[in-house]
């Protein structure tokens, strides 16, 4: 894929036949990313291999580290010096770099983490489908926090949902999670890419009061603190300790629930606006699917089956995966008899499904342990089996 | 007998450099008779003496005592993670080739769990100055065995002595490449202060280990428990030795201490010339 | 137009994934239809088999993977033995007949078609360009998939400058084989 | 109180660490934060011109900032601010008045 | 803390007063750990401390290693040379160790992992409590897998409950994590160690079958394979790809369902064997406090107070964290009208109530963000409040 | 024409060394022309030479396609994660002083995402052969630049050509304080059976670079898309040079490459030895 | 016997954490009563405040920390800020007198003990013998806690030989002081 | 075919890294297993006694293991082991009859 665009080379305007992986690198791209730093790993390779090429053009540097620990440290350091960052990896360097991305929240650091799933655990199946990273996802890092992961299931999406990851982590400051799968990552498939005008990019919010007024951790009603970066005067002080609104280290119970509190809450207060669902005939359904990623694709596949037998069954696709749709899932718990949840592990988005459906409804996981997917019959199967 | 009688020294209530220093952060949470201050002060004099322009510096640590530096300087500062100082430090400074960055952090975060990043960082002439405070322990953990902790030497995780060799930190980053590499006591003050300022000015990836005095959890098992004592042996084991060869520079119990500076190579393209190379050949070829 | 499935299928080094991205990006691109193109990958991407599935449809693709393979086009005996049994009743076979044997299992296919693709490929002075003359191959043998000159554009963009001019020999030598 | 003076007598001459010539002498004063300082004697025992000791006095963590030695004068300090950058509690500092005159009475 | 019994020096018989750290390097020692690889973090360094004061003696071996990845897979190595090993820790560095707890688990290592909690996220509040870790100790690593964590709430319970997780951690070959918090680790409490021959100590199942016929990853109906070790002449094959039962690597479908149905279900069937609680005052129970850790003596201590006033209120005292007793709260849900869960967190084991209870009776929360600790007065107020 | 006339060599089933191999795991996963192959059939015979007892080698492995080989051999085998397998085969190695364990990894595993564990194994003598195919790039993951690859080396992650300077291992083990340390390239399998062969018989961190052929990942972009070609490389280029000054051996596009046995160390304490040490202390220390 | 609260309280370095040990083994294990010592640490355990808190009952221990203080023993002025509004009404207040200056919050206490723990430590030779001073003066100005014989047991077991001589000089003269 | 042999009068003289005269010349076998290989060529190209050479066969993955030059035999093979050790797919090796006798009808 080459730039079409001579005016916004970073956006990559036409039409093209690509991959999961390469869609993602151009949402990336379009979303004003300026910094790679990354650690190859299958299925993720991709990504760094087409920023590798792309960023140099456009005034934007790649740097492959030695390991995913410095990856995601180099990319919170750049958010810091000023530019959007991001890395890729799969489960396992994902889990080297919990550590780091529990200080890109406490911190509040913008930034993109993309983890194109495998089969896990450990080195399990590394050219495979997994969907096992869900929990890690929320609960990877030790400590209090919420974060936000989003689940493409095409490649237009691995674009559209990369641009939309920049946008929620510049917006929130925090590091977000673009939680793709093997087949989504190295699946081609048709896609557009509109022109830069038509793309909505945010940035993070700048101090606007000066520097010996400023308070880098004090946040308005949005919960979400301005951000004055490296360079601009205002002397930020960063710390993965618990910190103060001067951003000075407090290790009292009182700053740690304020500061807690508050990036947890940034995000719990703000799960209305951050979620994004795909409804798919639903409204009259009495058994509902919830799926994500690859597995929704065969569930609608499903659906689509089941509808022709007049079953009366819709999806639930959570493009969001976290924060999790808990009210729209106790709705669904009042509507439907059954929620089936077909996904490719040993049951993770259902037992938050499970959780949010308090004893209403019959739920059921379909569980596939990896390197597979469901087909459309495996889970129309399901739909009918009663 | 008035004031100025008893303590004939004029009261003060301000530093001349608490300026640069973050406002209500004084006093620091370093022991008695830690050399962690001082360095910290010979760090401020060093960026002055550099005329660096005070929003183009940033000052980056990883976790310990040391790694505190970071947080009282008032220039952009960030406390990293454990051992992380340097890959983060990479990441801030390609974002801007003006900007100066500047890593401070211990033996124990910039060695043991840090080391890959600093061998990787070395190689790559990433362009950050490294000023490593090796007290011979951890500090801020309590004092356990480090890599850089001599044979012999006691500590909470060596409780009968230390036995593995400790890393040569000079010899260490000039095998890996660093353009610039002194090391330098917690006494020889004046000294590091020009190395810190020389390194500062410098591109590429500069060095400089301090050798620092912790009586509370190295000086203690040690037979050093005052800070006085650890400057008064760095006093009589220390030898000067400009341009010594860095195999020859690793320090044991009791054996003399060489300091000085070791390296200082000119003209070695750095992480960000390479890096803008790459954005021009990016540009020439139509790939 | 109703779902078309084609898998490739081989060993690595064969190729077997350009010639799913070639077919599904001129499907795409040229032909106005939908198409998705997935692989499967051995440990980390070298040794053992390697397939890829090109699914065409004018509608929307829920499902991206081949199940019920309207064309098989296999190089290598493993992944005849291992893909044999996914052939629709009725589908169409295209093999590499000099890495190939088949058996009974071939029995449900329409038609098959048969090409010493590697062969042709060393006269041409590499193994290497065997997936591209068995794609030429298949291209004049099949009137539901994909023209020629949408597969001709896509190669030319996607194939590397220095080997495009021998791979359009391939292709037409795959393309005129009986 | 004589410990300081005890411990400098085990060194051997200065200029290993501090170059005195460097610096001229001149009247100027010597300031300290007493509440700041911890009582490491490091002004005390590598002050080149030894003049200073350690005091009665305790501050609020019990410890006793440094004070000159009787019959000391600023006068006899060097100026070399070694006391200043090895301080680690950025409790001592140096300041030589912008103009010789007056500098006795700037309190 | 020094050995008083000749014969089985591993074994410190008699009565101590200690912190809970120093009990259960104790108890470690007593369930016949041999190796400890580690690397010092606050509020856990005093385990490694006593650990390397101790193990030479007893001709173990204490290795400080660089960080704690090179612990977490020293361990593992230890393990596999057929010693009893461990290793401590606090969150930051159980965030580096999560990727080789993954390997741990997919390999079926024995081995213990201690976690004295600290507040976090990040660097937080590094010598002081929280409880924090509880869904990472679950959820930190990537891909499917069950696991075992175990709560102490007191200093005796270190040392007890150390040696349970060698015992579970030989019995299931999985490591298992000992979580513990700051309070528990640095308080100090009388400890009696009794002697040698009245502690149960479990060691893993040898193969017993002749090396030519073993195939090392078959179990029989308990799921857990016997384990040869290296030296043994097993010839063992060991990795953390998906393997078939000889080991082997065998990226398919197929054996990755095998193998990672196996690993997870040897826990969720066992899970009866497994789950250890403390029941205080539950039998007239209306409202019942689910609790854990330090929290759960406040909350002793509040229940004391609260029956004292006539209110019928119960503990039920989590000591095992993981696997989560479902079956026990979806029991206390029918009894109770409410479940209230004071935790050093932002609901952790709350979510797990909540879903554990089936919307069956009000589940309520009563969070502290780290760094202090709930007072009886404080859950008193709550249990009061309605 | 009879089949023995047609190929003329004798046609056999197996390999006097198929009993070394695991059962049914060969053909391997390298690819054509690839030397790992070649590297593990020399392990084979090394071991044989040191008549090293089968039951007490453990051959340990991280990620990569290098990393595949420990679990083709018929040895107690261990195909870690990506970067530990020192730290894993420091553990192992501990719980029994008689036990011989290899590490067998490639560039990236053993120097990137490894490389803080090599430089402390070396620090503290483990004992442990470590053997690394330097194959210039990550070939398991495709082929993305490394730490060794050289300067204008075309990788998939440096489709502009590399910019960095690459580590010289030899010189970076040597420094770190291995007591053997010896290169050969994949064509030089004799002498490279003999180094390993040493490596084995001696305690210690023993450590022997191999370069290999990687036409697939490596090969195919610079020129040497054929396994036969990197070997005429090799042929070409290479200097035995046994004891050079390690400093010397760095390995540029081009550049000539020095090969041999460059350090050799006698006598120096042992990891195991000095957790014996400790062991006998504890136990004379009433502590 | 109902629940008694010691807290020892000042900053880092002062031997804190040592006097709650002692005291709270010296009660465990020589006088048959439970107890319960927890220490609060500052930044990684250096610096700042720093206290230890000893909780004493014959019944079980619930609650680890103390919260109403019967005795508050303390040696350095921000200690004494922080802690003071602790105190229980009627508690007793054991004071570092040249370090600490007491305000109208003391006034709540029954009674005010106070000794130059500092100075007699430096009389001494050393500053770090001040909280054993201390400790042997609460010792001789309390009855309910513990008796001199445990404690002096402990401190025999638990301080490194080399100091045992000088910490119990120590003791003797806290316990003299009037 | 003479591919290799092209490719052999590159070659610089053997001795950098094989040493004939320390292998005694005799009869005996060179073995393969031709759907091992996978002609990389090694043991053609740097056979010392240059007797090996590709086959027009292809094996089941389409390669063409190697064969003897035409009018060589095993006596002129140097019993060097080289290919063996060298060749990556342990599909070559020689084999030396234990006694000499009878060596060429072991099949
Ligand atoms: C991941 C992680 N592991 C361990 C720690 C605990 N820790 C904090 S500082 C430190 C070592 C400090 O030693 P050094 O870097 O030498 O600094 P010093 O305190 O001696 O100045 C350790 C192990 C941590 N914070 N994070
Ligand atoms: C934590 C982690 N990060 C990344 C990977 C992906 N990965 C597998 S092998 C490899 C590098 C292989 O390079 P090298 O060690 O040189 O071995 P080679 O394949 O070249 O023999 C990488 C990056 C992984 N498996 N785990
Ligand atoms: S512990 Fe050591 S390094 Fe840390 S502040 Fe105290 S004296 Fe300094
Ligand atoms: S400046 Fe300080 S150290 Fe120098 S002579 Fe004066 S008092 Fe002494
Ligand atoms: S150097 Fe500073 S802290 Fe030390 S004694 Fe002098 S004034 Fe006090
Ligand atoms: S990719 Fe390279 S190193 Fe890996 S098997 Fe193929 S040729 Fe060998
Ligand atoms: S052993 Fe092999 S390499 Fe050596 S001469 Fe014989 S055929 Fe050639
Ligand atoms: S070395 Fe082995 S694989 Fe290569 S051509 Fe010879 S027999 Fe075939
Ligand atoms: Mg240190
Ligand atoms: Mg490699």
């Amino acid at each position: 894929m080459s730039k079409k665009n001579e005016d916004s080379p970073e956006v990559a305007t036409g039409q093209h036949y690509t991959t999961g992986n390469h869609a993602a690198a151009e949402g990336s791209l379009a979303a004003g990313c300026k910094f790679f730093g990354g650690y190859p790993i299958t299925p993720s390779s991709e990504i760094a291999e087409h920023m590798a090429l792309r960023l140099p053009k456009i005034n934007g540097n790649f740097v492959q580290f030695e390991d995913e620990i410095a990856s995601i440290a180099g990319i919170l350091g750049a958010s810091w010096g000023g530019v959007k960052s991001m890395t890729a990896t799969s489960g396992p360097g994902y889990s080297l770099m919990v550590e780091n991305i529990g200080l890109g929240l406490m911190t509040e650091t913008p930034c993109v983490i993309v983890n194109v799933q495998r089969g896990g655990p450990s080195t399990g199946l590394p050219t495979l489908i997994g969907q096992q990273d869900v929990m890690q996802a929320r609960w990877g890092s030790h400590g209090d926090y919420e974060t936000i992961a989003i689940s493409p299931s095409n490649v237009q999406e691995c674009f559209d949902l990369a641009l939309e990851c920049f946008n929620l982590s510049e917006q929130y400051r925090l590091p977000v999670t673009l939680l793709m799968d093997e087949v989504i990552g190295h699946m081609s498939e048709r896609l557009v890419i509109p022109p830069k005008e038509e793309l909505t990019i945010i940035s993070r919010k700048k101090p606007t009061d000066p520097p010996d007024k400023h308070l880098p951790y004090k946040a308005d009603d949005s919960l979400v603190p301005p951000m004055a970066t490296a360079g601009e005067g205002y002397r930020v002080m960063v710390t993965g300790l618990t910190h103060d609104e001067r951003g000075y280290p407090d290790l009292t119970p009182e700053a740690q629930d304020k500061a807690v509190r508050r990036i947890n809450d940034k995000i719990r207060l703000n799960k209305d606006k951050i979620i994004k669902l795909e409804e798919y005939m639903l409204d009259d359904a009495k058994t509902a699917i919830v799926s994500f990623g690859t597995s929704a694709r065969a569930a609608k596949g499903a659906v689509n089956r089941a509808r022709k037998k007049g079953i009366k069954v819709g999806l639930l696709r959570l493009i969001t995966l976290w924060p999790f749709p808990d009210e729209k899932i106790d709705q669904l718990a009042d509507q439907v008899d059954r929620i089936i949840i077909p996904e490719i592990n040993y049951g993770q988005v259902t037992r938050e499904v499970e959780r949010a459906a308090h004893g209403k409804t019959e739920v059921k996981g379909d569980f596939r342990l990896g390197g597979a997917i469901h087909t459309p019959q495996e889970i129309l199967k399901e739909i009918e089996r009663n | 007998m008035s004031e100025e009688e008893e303590f004939q020294l004029i009261e003060s209530d301000v530093h001349p450099l608490d300026g640069y220093l973050r406002e209500g952060r004084i006093p620091h949470i370093f022991c008695p008779a830690c050399s962690l201050g001082s360095v910290m002060n010979i760090i401020v004099e060093a960026i002055k003496e550099a005329k660096l322009e005070n929003k183009k510096v940033s000052v980056v640590s990883g976790i310990g005592c040391t790694g505190r530096i970071s947080g009282y300087l008032n220039y952009d500062s960030f406390h990293t993670t454990h051992g992380r100082a340097i890959p983060f430090a990479i990441g801030l400074g390609v974002t801007d080739p003006e900007r100066k960055v500047i890593v401070i952090s211990g033996d124990g975060d910039l060695f043991a769990i840090g080391g890959n990043h600093f061998i990787h960082a070395a190689r790559r002439n990433a362009d950050i100055t490294v000023i490593c405070v090796n007290n011979f322990n951890y500090g801020m953990t309590g004092g356990q065995v480090g890599p850089t902790s001599y044979k012999g030497q006691y500590q909470s995780t060596a409780p009968y002595g230390a036995v593995e060799e400790p890393f040569n930190l000079p010899d260490l980053a000039a095998s890996c490449g660093a353009v610039y590499v002194a090391r330098w006591s917690a006494l020889d003050v004046r000294r590091m202060k020009d190395s810190f300022t020389e390194a500062l000015l410098k591109k590429g990836f500069t060095f400089v280990e301090v050798l620092g005095s912790c009586p509370t959890t190295f000086g203690r098992r040690n037979q050093l428990a005052e800070g006085k004592k650890i400057l008064e042996y760095f006093h009589e084991k220390s030898e000067i030795q400009h341009g010594a060869d860095t195999k020859t520079v690793g320090i044991s119990k009791d054996s003399k201490i060489i300091v000085g500076k070791f390296i200082d190579i000119e003209d070695k393209p750095t992480l960000t010339d390479n890096l803008m190379a790459v954005q021009r050949m990016s540009k020439a070829k139509g790939k | 137009m109703s779902r078309v499935e084609v898998r490739f299928a081989g060993f690595g080094g064969q190729g077997i994934g350009l010639m799913g991205r070639l077919l599904g990006e001129a499907v795409a691109l040229g032909e106005g239809k939908n198409s998705v193109m997935t692989q499967s990958y051995g440990p980390e991407s070298r040794g053992g088999a390697s397939s890829a599935d090109v699914v065409i449809d004018t509608d929307d693709i829920d499902f991206p993977k081949a199940t019920d393979l309207d064309y098989f086009v296999v190089m290598s005996q493993e992944a005849y033995s291992k893909y044999i049994p996914k052939l629709k009743k009725g589908g169409i076979i295209f093999v590499e007949e000099d890495l190939v044997t088949l058996d009974e299992h071939a029995d449900k296919a329409k038609k098959i078609f048969k090409i010493p693709a590697t062969k042709i490929a060393e006269s041409l002075g590499s193994r290497l360009y065997a997936n591209i003359a068995m794609l030429g191959f298949l291209c004049a043998n099949t009137d539901d998939i994909v023209s020629e000159e949408s597969l001709l554009k896509v190669m030319k963009t996607k194939i590397k400058a220095r080997y495009v001019e021998k791979n359009l020999v391939a292709f037409q030598k795959g393309k005129e084989h009986q | 109180m004589n410990t300081s003076l005890d411990r400098r007598r085990k060194k051997p001459e200065w200029p290993a660490f501090i170059d005195l010539s460097k610096y001229k002498i001149k009247a100027h004063h010597v300031h300290i934060i007493k509440e700041r300082c911890k009582e490491c004697e490091w002004c005390i025992i590598y002050c080149p011109e030894e003049i200073l000791e350690k005091s009665d006095k305790i501050n609020v963590k019990g410890y006793h900032p440094p004070q000159l030695i009787e019959g000391k004068t600023f006068d006899d300090c060097a100026e070399c601010h070694f006391c200043e950058l090895i301080c680690p509690e950025f409790a001592i500092y140096v300041e030589v008045p912008e103009e010789e005159e007056g500098s006795e009475n700037n309190e």
